[in-house]
């Protein structure tokens, strides 16, 4: 049995159904300037909610949760989100690059290729909802 | 060939000044103060009043549950009061103190010392007596012997492990016990083989008890299916993880028990203590203590009778040296502090170690150098200073994916710490706090 | 040979953080857990790359031609914000869910003076499309290497007992200074 | 009635202790600080003391008014790092210099993290590494040495081995030919060369070294994973291009090798908890090392390597946990 | 009198760079010495002034979803017209800044005062705010400046101190990268110190 | 208009529209804003982030304010009503006044009470010790010294007293936010009410053990021998399990019960001086003045508040001593 | 003051009005600046120029390929009134210690240096920067390059077996300067021989 390693996330919770529990996710900054000082609120978007299976009891709206994702989900998001497009585009960056020297061709459809990419996610779409799902624990003062 | 585990360990001076004196007689003392909590699970029920009479053996109280114990009265007499008497930690504690009138025992009980070879009865009955005589493990843990016993549906036994490590420095009662009860000991293991199933048990001993081996090695030859295995001088051997994989290369996984790997571990004194209840019929109501320390006057391994106060042993030994600092209850790696001598024996107790006041106190802290001999030592390949840490900044929920549960508070980080933390005293509270939100979680 | 060149040189000589101070913020910000380092790492090279391939587009078929280079700081950073929002937006409309992942793993990525100092490089150094691309991969897994280590060496200092006046930004701060000082060794390696 | 103590178990300790450690590991430099005495002469000991003495005052200042504790000087690490810094500057070394670079050590690498086991990062070499690049006239200046002379007097200087090495090879020499003229593998194993005051012999730091593995100090893992890939990346090197790359020997026994594998990379306080952490931060100092001497602008890597791998240990301590009992279970 | 609390709260209370900790890009890559600092405070302090006027005269024009690339385009204007005036009146300080004056527009202090501050307050405020943060950031990044010119040269504004021995210029680190983290990291430290004395 | 010029108008505009657009769509993804309100509220916060409100930090009580519709169910016990009610104008709600409280230590056993029965030996931390014993002395209810409370507080308001070996509050400091209630093992810190004039009357004993246990093992137990139960005529005290306790909501500070205990268990605090009564009282206005004087001092060194309470001795007679803890 | 309703239309038009005004400004400011950004540029040129030649009052601008390297260098040929008084030739080398370092030299007609100045570089400051005192300190003639003539000494390092004492601590930085006044030097030599004028 390995540890788990997870990754936390502060929410607060909006609603409680009777299948459902709907979280709002407390967005930071990523730079601690602005966090600290409060004074960019260009990344304060607040509107991410996740929605999970209630399966929970002991819990009340407006109560702050931690949202918890395996840390393998979490780089699994990070890899379908981020580092495969990269890879797509980069690779056939290097492909159109051997077969024109136009640099705005090999740009545009270096670029171009993350249009199927993306087509393909939102087919996945279903599934990769099956694929994250997180768990909520309590903030705990001892 | 010594066999022994592989992760971590210590070897502690042994300093086992008891070895090879006879087991004495403690006298009955004038009052026992019997404490209702002296074993793992639900306390037992208290069943007499004040005023009552009772014989030695008679049960005091019932066990609260399954997973508990009875227990009995060590001695006969009048109960004198049922209260809630200051034990060795301070807190007020249920218990039943006796004033002792003649020695009266039960007439069921075989009072003879002649040794009863015969096995009578069947794996079921001698699991019930166990259970009626209020056995627990007398190896430190106090866990109710019978329900080691049960084993439940869907899982195997394929080993008795009988515990006669005594890895401790300084204990000798196992040892003497041995040296004095062999023949006992063996006729207690088939019991437990026989209730348990099994056809195979293995005598784990180390091998800074060779007149114990070479004793039980003889006597080996009498019975069938037990083995005996001289096992290598390392603390904490006698941790029943250590021992299995020592002596049969298996590893309890973690959060499991020795069960999951198709064992059964027991201590020699549970094994004595569980030939005396079948055989004889009598409960757990004295067992061996060695009373021990530097200045002892005279080192003793002494029956006692359950409930004595521990002041008495001391008086046995030779009375309290002038510069006592420490009295723990139990071995120097595990053993409790007493904060007085009106402590009273339990079922669990299996020394009393009397401190000179230099070598009692602790040394100053110092910060963590991150030299990792805790974590060499540490034989659940836990990392103690890590534990202690996020203990110490309440990050609660790393010292429980650090998996603080697994420690077994064998202390072989405090004891190796060149900067003297008190490692164990926090992984303690870590592990505490983890229990305590594990369990709120389940609610 | 001249690509190994240009990696080892952002990589390790002269990595973009701790040699050429760019996208300090997110290096003090996002670096107080490794594992969201990392993830930050990721993020910034996909939007490094692309916001590169763009910008580059950009100078050399609008800027250029136009003779209006000197909008390169404006035209650029408001590309780069529209990129940025673009991808997320293009996410959150195609899977939810691994949006949602993505928010609960990752601060929200921002431009920063890396991006925006990387795409503006490329230009000053002269380098084609190919050696531009190479250079943000490159400089982006400098900055995921800095931004890595230094989480970790950040991890370390949450569990220390650092004297009060130096706690937080200050000591993460010189621990950076001597990261930076290691670094130094890489000098001249190209 | 006697008052009892009352604490938690274990109730007996190994006597094991931090001084136990320090002064260990400072007994076991002696015999480097012999030869250097005896090479280096009073410059030497002008170096040594200057940095001790400077080193211990830091400390004391520093716990006394920022983290305001009990005085720590008695534990012997301030003396051991004051002595490793000096072990790392050449023996004319200016005085003012070796006291800023103690304070950089001690102030800026120890004690603003809170003192002894905090830091992250090797103190000495911190305050090394500062001055190297702050004073990199000073710090290349190496005295030759002279058997026994106790005279401040500047002796003639030139370059380290190492130096040499890079120079000529920069220029377009071969090895052999930039290496005519530099003293035997055997002077090099007694110390007789240029190089920082604690360097030079090999000789005197392996005694050191086995006298800490004796004590048990130290573990072989990190001295040996470290030298071992020096060893086995410098032979490749070699047989791919004797020309350009030197012999193995040649750099395990110049510049500051055996003193940084045996005596700074093993510094507990930075380098890994478990034995295969640790190989692993050897391993990783060793080809940081032949990288940075081979290709680097710095003719001698290990400060560098050694701290880069230190910013590195906290990963290390978070990828090689040992190995949890029960983790995998093995019914055999 | 809120005006003045305005004004001063940037020096030390909310020190942009020392309390606050924004931008801190140029703040480390520029300050080798008190004059570049100075320049740079002063062309960043020039474009908070002026992009919070701005933004707080067309605030209500602005549609809020908007507001950002359009703060964003008033400040990179700034931006390209410090970048241009530099280039023609102070060649050498422009060539010594280098890529930081177009990475002012990705400082967090100006398009967060603009989005925290202008688009809120009218103009006679913003402007009193922008200088007051701006020069709060000018009096850090000279401060730092001088620190690192003084260690690392033995020079304050270009003026030899002779602190240092014949020969030595001063400890180089300062002057280089590491030094700028490490004397930074001491300043806040100083800082902070100080401010809770006075608090 | 050059052509440069137009060139410029012409880009600039395109990928002004293009943002546009592209920010069009997000607009219509992100429809939640946060509300600026949420930024007033937290200008107006103490900035603390001590989590006494029951959120993690300043900013999510804010949140937590501009989204319920009731604001008497949060409070920021730093800000305390002042705060809360510039909370409420910005928000244009009402908020309900929250009576202030102060923390008070319900342990008066210093050395010269209670006899030392042993010495603890183990990590200095109160849990731990609480979870290996009753402590050093016989009565396994009281304070443990190890001063974990004033570890957890943020505020300064708390240090030990080095003769007494009990936790001292500083009223002036305690911003009520229950951080020390949190971390007392022995439960032995109460929140109570700041009272009229800043008086309280309080048991300061947690001791449930029979009186002859009690007395025994500590002087100024509480015996549990319901004195002040049948003197108060305000039904504000409680017997229960051998020890009483003072209602402060229903407590009209009458101080008839601190006559009557006979150990002395019950303090009042901030009360003139009472008429000549035994000479065991000390003159209040030299305890106002010692107070000033050390809120001062502790606050800059809580170390140095030690020396402070020794000067304070001299003048001080044993009783007062005792009611000092709370008063500071 | 309410704010505009975040509908689409309002949106595009704010953003184009926004864009268009600061485009519009920044178009005129860039027309404005456009001149004296030349002519700053041209004055730093004819400043360094200055520096390296003896006093001129008209310029003639070549481009010549040097004999090794990538680009050309620039000889900015200085008279007065129709004599030549020197020859500032822009030149260039790839051996520094970080990226190319740009240096004007100032030539007499028969090849001695007149003076240099440094145009660009990236060394490490505080090391390699300090290329500009260092090689025309009078009082050190044994790091001078001034009024030498690079065909008779040997303009290397001393290290190298060189006249020229290197920058302590920057010897990389030293050769580079060095080579890039070779580069000059011989590029010019040549192109006097070709009977360039
Ligand atoms: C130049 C620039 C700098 C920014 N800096 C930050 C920042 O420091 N922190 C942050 O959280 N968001 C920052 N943002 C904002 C985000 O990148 C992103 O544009 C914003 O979340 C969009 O929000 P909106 O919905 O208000 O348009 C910045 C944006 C730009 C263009
Ligand atoms: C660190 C440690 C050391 C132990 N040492 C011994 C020992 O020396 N002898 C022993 O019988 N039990 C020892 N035990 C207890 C055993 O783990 C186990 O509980 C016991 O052998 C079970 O037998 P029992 O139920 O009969 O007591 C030790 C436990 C721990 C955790
Ligand atoms: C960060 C750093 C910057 C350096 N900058 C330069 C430089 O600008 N010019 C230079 O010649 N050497 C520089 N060096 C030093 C070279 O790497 C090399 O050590 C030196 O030139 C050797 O020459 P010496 O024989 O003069 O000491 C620098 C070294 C480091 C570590
Ligand atoms: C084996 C060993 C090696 C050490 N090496 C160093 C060293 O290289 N540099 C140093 O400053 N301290 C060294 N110390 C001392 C001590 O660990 C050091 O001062 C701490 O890093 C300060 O927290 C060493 C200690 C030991 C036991
Ligand atoms: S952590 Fe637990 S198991 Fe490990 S050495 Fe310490 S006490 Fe023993
Ligand atoms: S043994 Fe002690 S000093 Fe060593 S690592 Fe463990 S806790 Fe730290
Ligand atoms: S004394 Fe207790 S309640 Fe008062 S501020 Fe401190 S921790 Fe909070
Ligand atoms: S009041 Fe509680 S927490 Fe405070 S010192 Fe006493 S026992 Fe410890
Ligand atoms: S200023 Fe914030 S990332 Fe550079």
């Amino acid at each position: 049995m390995k540890t788990v390693q997870e990754i936390e996330h502060d929410g607060i919770i909006q609603e409680i159904a009777d299948k459902f529990i709907s979280i709002g996710i407390v967005t930071k900054a990523s730079c601690v300037s602005c966090e600290i000082g409060g004074s960019c609120s260009a990344g304060d978007v607040s509107g991410q909610t996740i929605t999970i299976p209630n399966v929970y009891r002991n819990f009340s709206i407006n109560e702050k949760v931690k949202i918890v994702l395996k840390e393998s989900l979490g780089l699994r998001a990070l890899f379908l989100g981020y580092v495969l497009p990269f890879l797509f585009v980069f690779f056939t960056m290097l492909i159109v690059n051997a077969i024109t020297p136009n640099e705005a061709i090999v740009g545009l459809s270096s670029l171009a290729v993350l249009i199927p990419y993306y087509s393909v996610i939102y087919l996945l779409k279903a599934k990769l909802k099956k694929t994250f799902t997180y768990s909520l624990k309590k903030h705990y003062n001892f | 060939m010594l066999k022994t585990f592989k992760l971590g360990g210590v070897h502690p001076p042994e300093n086992k000044f008891s070895a090879g004196k006879k087991i004495e007689q403690l006298p009955i003392p004038k009052t026992v103060t019997i404490p209702i909590g002296q074993h793992i699970g639900a306390p037992a029920q208290i069943i007499v009043k004040r005023g009552d009479e009772v014989k030695v053996g008679q049960v005091i109280a019932k066990a609260g549950g399954f997973v508990s114990a009875n227990i009995h009265s060590s001695v006969s007499g009048k109960v004198k009061k049922l209260d809630e008497t200051v034990d060795g930690s301070g807190y007020r504690r249920p218990s039943v103190v006796i004033d002792v009138e003649g020695d009266e025992w039960l007439d069921t009980i075989d009072k003879s010392d002649t040794f009863d070879k015969e096995i009578k009865l069947s794996a079921e009955e001698i699991t019930k007596k166990v259970m009626e005589n209020g056995i627990v493990g007398l190896g430190g843990a106090t866990f109710p012997t019978h329900v080691k016993l049960s084993v439940p549906a869907g899982k195997n036994v394929s080993y008795l492990i009988i515990n006669a490590v005594e890895c401790e420095p300084y204990l000798t009662a196992d040892h003497q016990l041995m040296l004095e009860k062999g023949d006992e000991i063996f006729l207690g293991t088939q019991l437990l083989m026989k209730a348990l199933g099994v056809t195979e048990a293995i005598i784990g001993i180390e091998n800074n008890k060779p007149d114990a081996i070479s004793h039980l090695e003889n006597l080996a030859k009498k019975y069938s299916g037990i083995k005996i295995q001289g096992l290598k001088v390392k603390y904490p051997q006698g941790g029943e993880k250590q021992l299995i994989k020592a002596l049969i290369n298996r590893e309890v996984p973690s959060g499991g028990l020795p069960l999951d790997v198709g064992c059964v571990v027991q201590n020699v004194g549970t094994a004595f203590a569980v030939y005396e209840a079948v055989q004889k019929n009598k409960p757990l109501l004295e067992r061996v203590v060695s009373v021990t320390g530097k200045s002892v006057k005279t080192p003793i391994n002494l029956m006692v009778r359950i409930g004595t106060a521990t002041s008495e042993l001391v008086e046995a030994a030779g009375g309290l040296p002038e510069d006592s600092g420490k009295v723990v209850s139990g071995g120097p790696m595990m053993g409790k502090a007493m904060a007085d001598l009106t402590t009273p024996i339990a079922k669990g107790s299996s020394g009393v170690l009397i401190f000179r006041n230099e070598e009692a106190g602790r040394e100053k802290i110092h910060p963590c150098i991150r030299c990792a001999n805790c974590v060499s030592v540490c034989p659940m390949g836990l990392e103690p200073y890590l534990l202690m840490t996020l203990t110490e900044k309440h990050d609660y929920d790393r010292v429980e994916s650090e998996r603080a549960l697994d420690c077994i508070e064998c202390g072989s980080c405090s004891y190796t710490c060149p900067s003297t933390r008190p490692l164990l005293d926090y992984i303690r509270l870590g592990k505490s706090t983890v229990s305590k939100i594990i369990r709120s979680r389940k609610q | 040979m001249e690509y190994f060149v240009i990696v080892i040189s952002a990589i390790f000589v002269n990595n973009i953080i701790l040699a050429q101070f760019l996208g300090v913020c997110p290096f003090l910000g996002v670096s107080t857990r490794v594992s969201t380092a990392a993830g930050m790492g990721g993020a910034v090279l996909f939007v490094m790359t692309i916001a590169t391939i763009v910008t580059y587009l950009i100078q050399h078929y609008v800027l250029i031609p136009l003779e209006i280079e000197y909008l390169q700081t404006i035209s650029y950073i408001l590309i780069i914000a529209s990129l940025v929002q673009m991808v997320e937006i293009m996410l959150k409309k195609l899977s939810p869910a691994l949006y949602q992942a993505l928010g609960v793993f990752l601060p929200l990525i921002t431009t920063n003076c890396a991006i925006l100092g990387v795409a503006i490089l490329v230009i000053q150094k002269d380098f084609d499309l190919m050696q531009s691309v190479v250079f943000a991969v490159a400089n982006s897994a400098g900055f995921a290497l800095a931004l890595v280590i230094f989480a970790g060496i950040r991890e370390h200092l949450a569990l220390i007992n650092v004297p009060k006046g130096m706690a937080g930004i200050p000591i993460a701060l010189v621990s950076a200074g001597i990261l930076a000082l290691a670094f130094m060794g890489f000098a001249g390696m190209v | 009635m006697n008052k009892f103590k009352v604490s938690l178990s274990p109730h007996v300790h190994s006597g094991n202790s931090v001084n136990k450690v320090m002064y260990g590991v400072i007994i076991a430099l002696l015999p480097a600080l012999f030869v250097s005495v005896y090479y280096f002469g009073l410059g030497a000991i002008k170096v040594t003391l200057v940095a001790i003495a400077a080193s211990v005052f830091f400390e004391y200042l520093f716990q006394r008014f920022m983290i305001k504790g009990e005085s720590t000087i008695g534990d012997g690490s301030a003396i051991l790092t004051g002595l490793l810094l000096a072990f790392n500057l050449p023996s004319s070394f200016p005085i003012w210099m070796i006291i800023v670079g103690s304070l950089v050590a001690i102030g800026i690498g120890k004690m603003s993290f809170g003192g002894l086991g905090n830091n992250p990062f090797n103190p000495a070499l911190v305050g090394r590494v500062f001055l190297l690049i702050s004073f990199p006239v000073d710090m290349t200046n190496w005295p030759k040495p002279q058997e026994l002379v106790f005279s401040l007097v500047d002796a003639d200087s030139g370059a380290t081995p190492l130096a040499l090495l890079k120079e000529k090879v920069g220029n377009g020499e071969t090895v052999a030919n930039a290496l005519k003229d530099i003293p035997s593998y055997f002077d090099s194993f007694i110390g007789q060369v240029g190089g920082s005051l604690g360097e030079v012999s090999a000789a005197a730091l392996i005694i050191g070294g086995i006298y800490m593995l004796m004590k048990k100090i130290i573990s072989w893992h990190i001295p040996v994973s470290m030298i071992g890939s020096i060893a086995v990346l410098q032979a490749i090197f070699f047989l791919i291009n004797p020309d350009k790359f030197a012999d193995p020997a040649f750099h395990l026994l110049t510049g500051g090798i055996l003193l940084g594998a045996i005596f700074m990379a093993t510094d507990m306080v930075t380098s890994p908890m478990t034995p295969k952490g640790q190989i692993v931060f050897g391993v990783g100092i060793g080809l940081l090392t032949v990288f940075i001497r081979n290709f680097g602008a710095y003719p001698e890597g290990v400060s560098f390597a050694i701290l880069i791998m230190n910013s590195l240990v906290p990963l290390i301590n978070k990828s090689f946990t040992p190995k949890r009992f029960g983790e995998e279970v093995t019914n055999g | 009198m809120s005006q003045i609390k305005n004004f001063t709260k940037g020096f030390i209370k909310d020190n942009p760079v020392f309390v606050l900790l924004l931008g801190m890009c140029p703040v480390l890559g520029v300050t080798t010495s008190a004059m570049n600092g100075l320049g740079m405070g002063l062309a960043t302090t020039f474009v908070l002034v002026m992009s919070n006027l701005v933004v707080s005269l067309v605030k209500g024009f602005i549609p809020s979803k908007v507001r950002i690339p359009a703060f964003i385009v008033i400040i990179a204007s700034f931006v390209t017209i410090v970048d241009l005036s530099m280039a023609a009146y102070l060649v050498d300080l422009h060539a010594q800044l280098g890529l930081f004056i177009p990475l002012i527009v990705v400082n967090c202090l100006v398009l967060g005062r603009a989005e925290a501050f202008a688009s809120k307050n009218n103009a006679f405020s913003s402007i009193i705010d922008g200088l007051g943060m701006g020069l709060g950031f000018t009096f850090a990044l000279t401060l730092l400046g001088g620190t690192r010119e003084m260690l690392g040269s033995g020079k304050i504004f270009g003026f030899s101190l002779h602190a240092f021995p014949e020969g030595i210029d001063g400890m180089l680190v300062f002057v280089l990268a590491p030094g700028a983290f490490i004397a930074l990291g001491y300043l806040i430290a100083i800082i902070n110190k100080l401010s809770n004395k006075t608090a | 208009m050059s052509d440069t010029v137009l060139f410029t108008i012409i880009t600039l505009s395109a990928i002004g529209i293009i943002a546009a657009v592209i920010l069009y769509f997000l607009a219509q993804k992100f429809k939640v804003y946060e509300d600026p309100k949420i930024d007033e509220v937290d200008e107006a916060l103490p900035s603390a982030n001590c989590g006494g409100c029951g959120f993690p930090g300043c900013r999510n009580f804010a949140e937590a304010c501009v989204k319920t519709d009731d604001l008497d169910s949060l409070f920021c016990p730093v800000g305390g009503n002042d705060c809360m009610s510039e909370v409420a104008t910005i928000l244009g709600k009402v908020v309900a006044e929250k009576t202030p409280q102060v923390a008070v230590l319900r342990c008066n056993g210093s050395p010269k009470h209670r006899e030392r029965v042993n010495t603890y030996d183990g990590a200095e931390n109160c849990t731990i010790a609480h979870n290996l014993y009753g402590g050093y002395t016989d009565c396994s209810y009281g304070c443990l010294g190890m001063g974990e409370c004033v570890d957890s507080c943020n505020f300064e308001a708390m240090y030990m007293d080095k003769e007494t070996d009990l936790p001292v509050i500083i009223q002036e400091m305690c911003t009520a936010c229950g951080a020390c209630i949190e971390a007392c093992p022995k439960d032995l810190l109460e929140l109570r009410n700041k009272g009229k004039k800043d008086r309280r009357i309080f048991v300061s004993c947690m001791n449930e053990d029979k009186g002859g246990v009690a007395k025994k093992a500590c002087d100024v137990a509480c015996i549990g021998c319901s004195k002040c139960f049948k003197a108060c005529k305000f039904d504000s005290i409680e017997m229960k399990n051998n020890r009483a306790y003072i209602d402060f909501e229903k407590c009209v500070l009458c101080r008839a019960c601190v006559k009557v205990c006979p150990t002395e268990a019950i303090h009042e605090i901030n009360f003139p001086l009472r008429k000549p009564k035994p000479a065991v009282e000390k003159p209040a206005s030299t305890a106002e003045v010692k107070d000033v004087n050390l809120v001062a001092e502790a606050k800059k060194n809580t170390e140095n508040a030690k020396v402070e309470t020794k000067v304070e001795k001299e003048d001080t007679n044993k009783q007062d001593e005792n009611k000092n803890n709370e008063t500071k | 003051m309410a704010k505009k309703a975040d509908t689409f239309i309002n949106m595009v038009i704010a953003l184009l009005v926004i864009s268009a005004v600061a485009a519009t400004t920044l178009g005129y400011v860039y027309e404005a600046t456009k001149g004296p950004i030349a002519e700053a540029k041209r004055l730093k040129l004819e400043k360094a120029i200055a520096e390296v030649v003896p006093e001129f009052d008209r310029i003639e601008t070549i481009m010549v390929m040097p004999t090794e390297g990538k680009d050309s260098l620039t000889f900015y040929k200085a008279f007065k009134g129709e004599e030549l008084v020197g020859t500032a030739v822009k030149t260039y080398t790839e051996k520094g210690y970080s990226g190319r370092i740009w240096i004007i030299v100032g030539f007499t007609d028969n090849g001695k240096i007149i003076n240099y100045a440094i145009l660009e570089h990236k060394e490490t400051p505080g090391l390699g920067d300090k290329m500009d005192p260092w090689f025309k300190n009078p009082e050190k003639p044994k790091r001078m390059v001034l009024d030498k003539d690079p065909a008779k000494i040997n303009l290397t390092v001393s290290k190298d077996g060189g006249d020229i004492d290197a920058i302590t601590a920057a010897t990389i930085t030293s050769r580079a300067f060095l080579d890039a006044i070779d580069r000059g030097h011989k590029t010019f030599m040549s192109n006097q021989s070709n009977g360039g004028n």
